[in-house]
């Protein structure tokens, strides 16, 4: 499993991404969120500029480099060897360092008890649960369902309505975005691969920082 | 006092409206579109306070933590603290409301340093309820300091002006590297003081105001990340680095300070209680200020 | 939908959406379109406003709300200039095509874009692309249905299929994208006020085919009824059309004239959302002035909100579709099987129990349910047991009855075992393979007998009827203008023993069209007709042949019987062209409709409203929320996704009026309403328009009804409904509210 | 021609838990040559591997209430509650897919806003009355009415929510009432 091309990873395709939500409700609906807690989040960009206008459903990448991980001052992050980049409530102080590190905004803060203090943070699990023992009670409450365990696809990826939203190791990921591409018979500017180029190659980086 | 009083409940209300600012908006200023245009900026402070909090702050923290303990232990068996004479004559130096605010503050940092030690080394208490309880107390000894900030800059700016006389105290260090009582150049603070005094009280503001927005984390402050053309997200990176950076230097001054106040100088604690200095103590370590006073007959 | 959707995205070349936003409407939708497109299909989506979907096209087409049968007589216009049209189909199977290309000609593509807003360039490009691309489908939705002139807008775009021969075609077709999940099927099932359950209408020969089926006697159905008799001394209000769920209100309030046995005096409000309707003031004061109002609900429908009454409301809890059994019909026609999730919540009660339970406090209780008890012996209904299985027997009795769009092969036990093997049907061809070899999902309708593998494409007169094709249906008579309404011999369907066209089959004609004898046992059992033929003998016969019953026939391109044969461009009731009011004027006023007087031209040229409300009104959808967004609004995660009420404006017309983005706005209507909204400023809309989700109520007229909700029954967001502001205008036909095209002025609040 | 697409993946963090499981592609969609793809998964862990995290529970086929596409939905129920919404991989039309409504099935059901009880507007207050109250109390009025004024005093609104048999039934019930005042939101 030392190979990165077998680490899981989600992907959304932009040109197929309609901000219906879906991925965000049922997400809330499987891990029975507070209001106010979207572990996923749909975005439009250039919302009704014609020839523009861009959605996108995001959540926590699961970065193989996992910067939330490294500036966790608790230490309560941990990365399985599928990729999966997982957390532990008990461990984690609320403190919003993740939030930071985080390119994706991923990491999340549900108001907990007095002063609007953090509680702690909240993020997308890929569906993998936490810690805690697989599928008890006390791992569906704390983390939500553990449907990976189950050979169940993340519940995101599984009711995405126009299927933009996918998963699997990155190996078949690109494999079946590259043929979605090759079927659509045009090359797509920067828009096709937004986050991954920005995220994972260096080269781009630069052009979208200038 | 009356001025105080409108200052403080200014100060309160302050406060408060930064606690009402709500976040009811259709495009959350953190996790919206704000969000995603944010991805491309992500390499400047993003990835600078992941390398920071990675690779450095640790160290520095480590470094502040047992800088003063060491330092002092060195001094204080080399040259060993500085005694006055309790049996002269007093000097009235703070009035009571001066002393109130400077032991809240005092009594504030005693809960802030130390719970930002155990932040900074969350992983050492193995994080969970203890850390997290430090976390909440870390914020709830924040208002506290706060109250006392501007009622102690007002008080005493004017005395923290550096003059001629920091620069020759400066050169001496005080006088603490020798165990000689002679007089030093200084006014009612010197150079050390008011050393302490610039980095605690603008670096103080500097250091609520960066944990609040740390605290508060999504409250909309898409004007002030407009006012420094950043997102609010970078705003969030920048104030942890600058938190981070200047928590370290107030920590040590801290430290310092404390070393000073209840084992260099015995019984220099006591003028920020009873409010009354050795007259001893203030003719040698305040010697301008001394003089002065004897000018002004009120010795 | 003429096809489904995994047809569009295994044929189609092109999809034109017209007056749809099934990105936002119907998301699963717009899944087989993406996929289509990714499959190398052209997406052309012609709105006003640029949509969800638009942002997916290939090309997108504005125009103005109300101008689409000006643009589509700019296509036809080009398409026939061009000589692009298939001249085989016209000929063969179209009727009256050079009436519509009589009209086409004067719509230069300059006149269409002058009318419509789309440029001539555009018109050009979408003209040969849509003409060239073959198969071709349409797609629309309310945008086309919601005008006063809707009916023509809907006659228009299936013309268009005509001309370029996708009409019956794989890839081709019509998709009307139907909304709620059950809206084809409670039209099937004929919740309308001019019709009996399968567009049987209301005439008599309907009732007595009923009275049959329910196991009644006609008189008994007549005792029923207002006594009152029409000069050939039929029972009078059994044969009109009831009030419509548009201007039922004038039967209360009867401001216009209306023609009826009596004022309505108790509305039953069960499971539609009030605050989708039009004139949302006027059914207030409706419901203020009414008896009673009952509302059975699973929700808190706003009717029991709006109205300032502090009596005579009741509230009943019904149980959601999660919590009883049934079949439902999917915008594709196919049934499928809802199964009971769990048992009705608080005290809940099923919509059917909630009848039954009315049903015995009326008296009728008895007879209402004898149908289930029925079933066909030698073509007589008789009963056979004494108690009934719900749904099932309900299902059975629906099957036996409602012939006309061919529901007989709906059983209770093949719908059950589609839903039991639903991987075993291919998405893209409904086809099912193994157990279930040689039948479509849910037996799209028609499925004309139990064997029927049902119809996934309609008119397809490439497969044979027995395995889902079948020609136009022969509907309106033998002939018209002395020209023959039945289909060229050339349209001939595989397995079809007699040649080309032929008309519908009846006792009368049936012996002749298929030169067979019938035994005089088989005349005996036989009805009048293969819609009325409980017997199920003529359609033994109609796939012995190999014909479908309904006959073979033209499409008839014009509605003789309609006020515009040949859908005509009219302006909006309310338009902002007072230019084209003029040239394009409405229809005159309308003595009785749905019992209602209704004005058109009067109210058109009452005055230049353009100048009084210069800025155009149009509504969408959102995608969190469905019609009234009675359910979603109860909803803690749907309803933060918006969590109010707003308007989409262009910032140049915002700042017109000084409107700040998030600010609030107040809309005024020409016919004195107003509402009160958030400004969003986006570039979605032009300068002349606004755009606003119809999903919100609660709020009237800038108040806030909170306090009339009974406890714990808040929905999590209210707001205003746009449908306060809507513009008065019906269509004369269907009499569905002109939603899409209306006048407005936007002001500061 | 299946998509599908599944590994063994062993997944932990060392030490910390091991079990095996299946990851697959989630929604291996419609791309070229890919054309009858509709199963992405997927093997039910065994029960060594994992705990059912709803013991005892059995899966209802049924279809969302919202929109005509007519999603499949599978409905996870374990002591006559509703415990967790599915998604239906095999059903024909959406393949598993939903919009957010759609998603939100389940919760809709369960919502704290529905109306529990029936009830009754008097002197502007809500009242609660039980089902026999208040069958009784509005069939008497409309009866009342009814004689008045004829059958026409009722306007009959029924619903695109109702399955066919109920909305059969409930375009019956208007006839047996007398009247032909009976429409539903296709006229919108």
């Amino acid at each position: 499993m030392e190979n990165i091309n077998s680490r899981l990873k989600f992907y959304c395709d932009a040109d197929r991404c309609i901000e219906c939500f879906a991925c965000v409700v049922a997400c809330q609906n499987a891990h029975e969120l507070p209001v106010g807690i979207a572990r996923r989040k749909v975005v439009t960009l250039n919302d009704g500029v014609e020839g523009k206008e861009t959605s996108i459903s995001i959540a926590c990448m699961h970065c193989s480099d996992a910067p939330c991980s490294q500036v966790c001052p608790v230490d309560c992050f941990y990365i399985r060897e599928d990729g999966i980049v997982l957390h532990d409530k008990e461990k984690c102080i609320g403190c919003g360092y993740c939030l930071y590190a985080c390119p994706f905004g991923a990491p999340q803060f549900p108001k907990d008890g007095v002063f609007g203090a953090k509680g702690a943070m909240d993020k997308c699990t890929m569906c993998a649960g936490g810690p805690l023992e697989t599928n008890s009670e006390i791992e569906r409450h704390t983390y939500g369902q553990n449907r990976i365990s189950e050979g169940k696809v993340p519940v995101c990826a599984a009711m995405c309505s126009t299927n933009a939203l996918m998963i699997g190791t990155s190996e078949k990921v690109s494999e079946l975005y590259r043929t979605r591409v090759l079927a659509r018979g045009e090359s797509k500017e920067a828009n096709n691969s937004y986050l991954w180029n920005v995220a994972y190659n260096k080269q781009s980086r630069k052009g979208l920082t200038q | 006092m009356k001025k105080y009083r409108v200052l403080l409940s200014s100060l309160l209300l302050s406060m408060t409206s930064l606690y009402a600012i709500s976040t009811g908006t259709y495009d959350d200023p953190l996790y919206g579109t704000a969000m995603l245009n944010a991805i491309p900026k992500y390499f400047a402070f993003g990835e600078v306070f992941t390398y920071l909090q990675r690779e450095w702050f640790w160290k520095g923290f480590l470094i502040a933590l047992f800088l003063v303990p060491v330092a002092g232990s060195i001094h204080y068996m080399i040259i060993g603290p500085k005694v006055f004479s309790h049996d002269g004559k007093k000097i009235f130096a703070f009035g009571l409301f001066m002393r109130i605010m400077h032991n809240l503050a005092a009594l504030s940092f005693l809960v802030l340093v130390p719970t930002g030690f155990v932040m900074a080394f969350g992983d050492f208490f193995g994080g969970g309820t203890f850390v997290r309880v430090c976390k909440n107390l870390h914020g709830i000894a924040t208002p506290v300091f706060a109250i006392t900030v501007l009622p102690m800059i007002i008080a005493w700016i004017r005395d923290m002006i550096f003059n001629m006389d920091d620069v020759k105290w400066m050169m001496i260090v005080g006088g603490y590297l020798s165990k000689e009582k002679k007089p030093i150049p200084a006014g009612k603070f010197n150079a050390g003081q008011k050393a302490w005094f610039w980095i605690a009280m603008p670096g103080g503001i500097l250091m609520i105001l960066t944990g609040a927005l740390m605290f508060f984390l999504n409250i909309n402050l898409s004007p002030v990340a407009t006012l420094f053309g950043v997102s609010q997200i970078d705003l969030l990176r920048i104030s942890a680095i600058i938190h981070n950076v200047l928590g370290m230097v107030v920590a040590t001054f801290f430290m310092v300070h404390v070393y000073m106040a209840a084992i260099a100088i015995k019984g220099a604690i006591h003028s920020m209680i009873t409010g009354y200095k050795e007259e001893e103590e203030v003719a040698i370590l305040h010697s301008s200020w001394y003089r002065k006073l004897k000018e002004e007959g009120k010795v | 939908m003429t096809n489904h959707f995994g047809d569009i995205v295994a044929n189609s070349k092109l999809i034109m959406m017209v007056g749809a936003n099934s990105a936002v409407a119907n998301p699963i939708g717009f899944k087989h379109f993406l996929q289509a497109k990714d499959r190398g299909a052209k997406l052309i989506v012609v709105d006003p406003i640029f949509t969800r979907s638009a942002a997916k096209a290939d090309i997108y087409v504005r125009i103005r709300p109300g101008t689409d049968i000006a643009f589509a007589y700019g296509l036809l216009h080009v398409i026939f200039k061009n000589g692009w049209e298939d001249k085989d189909f016209i000929d063969h199977r179209t009727y009256a095509m050079d009436q519509i290309r009589a009209e086409a000609a004067k719509w230069t593509p300059e006149e269409a874009s002058n009318v419509s807003g789309a440029s001539v360039a555009q018109i050009l490009e979408v003209a040969e692309l849509y003409a060239k691309t073959k198969p071709a489908a349409i797609a629309w939705s309310l945008g086309i249905t919601q005008h006063s002139v809707g009916s023509s807008n809907t006659r228009i775009l299936p013309i268009l299929a005509l001309v370029t021969g996708n009409a019956g075609k794989a890839g081709g077709g019509c998709q009307i994208i139907r909304g709620h999940d059950n809206v084809q099927g409670a039209t099937d099932m004929a919740n309308l006020a001019d019709s009996l359950p399968g567009y049987y209408g209301l005439g008599k020969a309907a009732w007595e085919y009923y009275a049959k089926t329910w196991g009644v006697s006609l008189e008994y159905l007549q005792s029923r009824f207002h006594p009152e008799l029409d000069a050939k001394g039929e029972h009078k209000w059994m044969h009109a059309k009831g009030f419509s769920l548009a201007k039922w209100w004038q039967g209360v309030l009867q401001e216009e004239k209306t023609h009826s046995s009596a004022p309505i005096r108790v509305l039953w409000v069960q499971g539609t959302g009030i605050t989708s309707m039009s004139q949302q003031v006027k059914i207030k004061e409706a419901i203020d002035k009414l008896d009673m109002l009952v509302v059975a609900e699973p929700f808190v429908n706003e009717a029991a909100i709006i109205t300032d009454r502090k009596d005579g409301i009741y509230i009943l809890p019904a149980a959601t579709q999660f919590e009883c059994e049934g079949t439902l019909s999917a915008t594709n026609r196919s049934a499928q099987w809802r199964t009971q999730v769990v048992e009705p919540l608080y005290e809940s009660k099923a919509d059917h129990e909630v009848m039954f339970a009315f049903a015995k406090k009326f008296g009728f209780y008895d007879e209402y349910v004898k149908g289930m008890k029925m079933r066909v012996e030698k073509g007589e209904v008789v009963q056979y047991k004494d108690d009934f299985v719900w749904p099932d027997d309900a299902v059975r009795e629906i099957a036996r009855t409602v012939k006309s769009i061919g529901l007989s092969g709906w059983t209770p036990e093949r719908l059950r075992k589609h839903q039991a093997n639903w991987h075993l049907f291919d998405p893209l061809t409904l086809k099912g393979h193994g157990e279930m070899e040689g039948e479509y999902y849910g037996l799209p309708w028609p499925c004309w007998d139990e064997k029927h593998p049902g119809s996934p494409v309609l008119y397809d007169v490439s497969k044979p009827v027995n395995e889902g094709g079948m020609g136009f249906r022969n509907r309106f008579g033998m002939e018209h203008n002395g020209v023959s309404q039945i289909a060229d011999e050339t349209v001939t369907l595989p397995g079809q023993k007699i040649k080309g066209g032929y008309p519908q089959l009846t006792k009368a004609n049936i012996e002749k069209v298929l030169g067979i004898t019938l035994s005089e046992e088989e005349k005996a059992q036989m009805g009048p007709s293969w819609a009325m033929d409980f017997s199920g003998i003529i359609q033994k016969y109609a796939r012995e042949y190999g014909v479908c019953v309904y006959g073979n026939a033209r499409a008839r391109t014009i509605v003789w019987e309609f006020p515009d044969p040949v859908p005509v461009h009219r302006e909006p009731i309310h338009s902002p062209r007072w230019d084209l009011v003029q040239k394009y004027p409405a229809l005159p006023d309308q003595d009785n409709n749905f019992r209602v007087a209704t004005r058109f031209i009067s109210e058109q040229t009452k005055q230049d409203w353009s100048k009084e409300f210069p800025t155009i009104m149009t509504s969408m959808r959102l995608v969190n929320l469905s019609g009234a967004g009675m359910l979603e609004r109860t909803s803690k995660y749907l309803s933060s996704i918006t969590p109010e009420m707003f308007a989409n404006i262009h910032p140049d017309l915002a700042s017109k009026y000084g409107i700040e983005d998030k600010g609030m706005m107040w809309i005024h209507a020409p016919h004195g309403t107003k509402i009160k909204v958030r400004a969003h400023y986006n570039r979605s809309v032009t300068a002349d328009r606004i755009c606003m989700p119809y999903n919100f109520a609660g709020v009237m007229q800038g108040v806030d009804l909170s306090a009339n909700y009974p406890e714990g029954t808040r929905p999590y967001t209210i707001g205003e409904s746009s449908c306060t502001v809507v513009n008065y205008g019906f269509d004369p036909i269907t009499q569905i509210s002109e939603f899409n095209a209306g006048l407005c002025r936007v002001e500061k609040a | 021609m299946s998509k599908t697409e599944t590994q063994i993946l062993s997944s932990s963090k060392v030490g910390r838990r091991s079990f095996l499981k299946m990851a697959a592609l989630g929604t291996a969609s419609f791309g070229a040559g890919n054309l009858l793809a509709k199963e992405e998964k997927i093997r039910a862990a065994s029960a060594e591997e994992v705990k059912n995290p709803f013991p005892g529970s059995k899966t209802v086929k049924t279809i969302c209430s919202i929109c005509s596409a007519g999603c499949g939905i599978k409905a996870e129920v374990q002591n006559g509650v509703w415990v967790r919404q599915e998604p239906a991989h095999d059903h024909p039309i959406s393949e598993g897919s939903h919009c957010c409504k759609g998603t939100d099935q389940i919760d809709l059901t369960k919502s704290k806003q529905r109306i529990k009880y029936p009830m009754k507007k008097e002197n502007g207050k809500w009242h609660r009355l039980t089902w026999d109250q208040a069958i009784e109390e509005i069939s008497s009025k409309m009866l009342k009415i009814r004689e008045e004024n004829g059958p026409d005093t009722a306007m009959f609104l029924g619903s695109a929510k109702f399955n066919n048999q109920q909305s059969y039934y409930f375009r019956k019930f208007a006839a047996f009432w007398g009247s032909n005042n009976i429409d539903h939101v296709a006229r919108i």
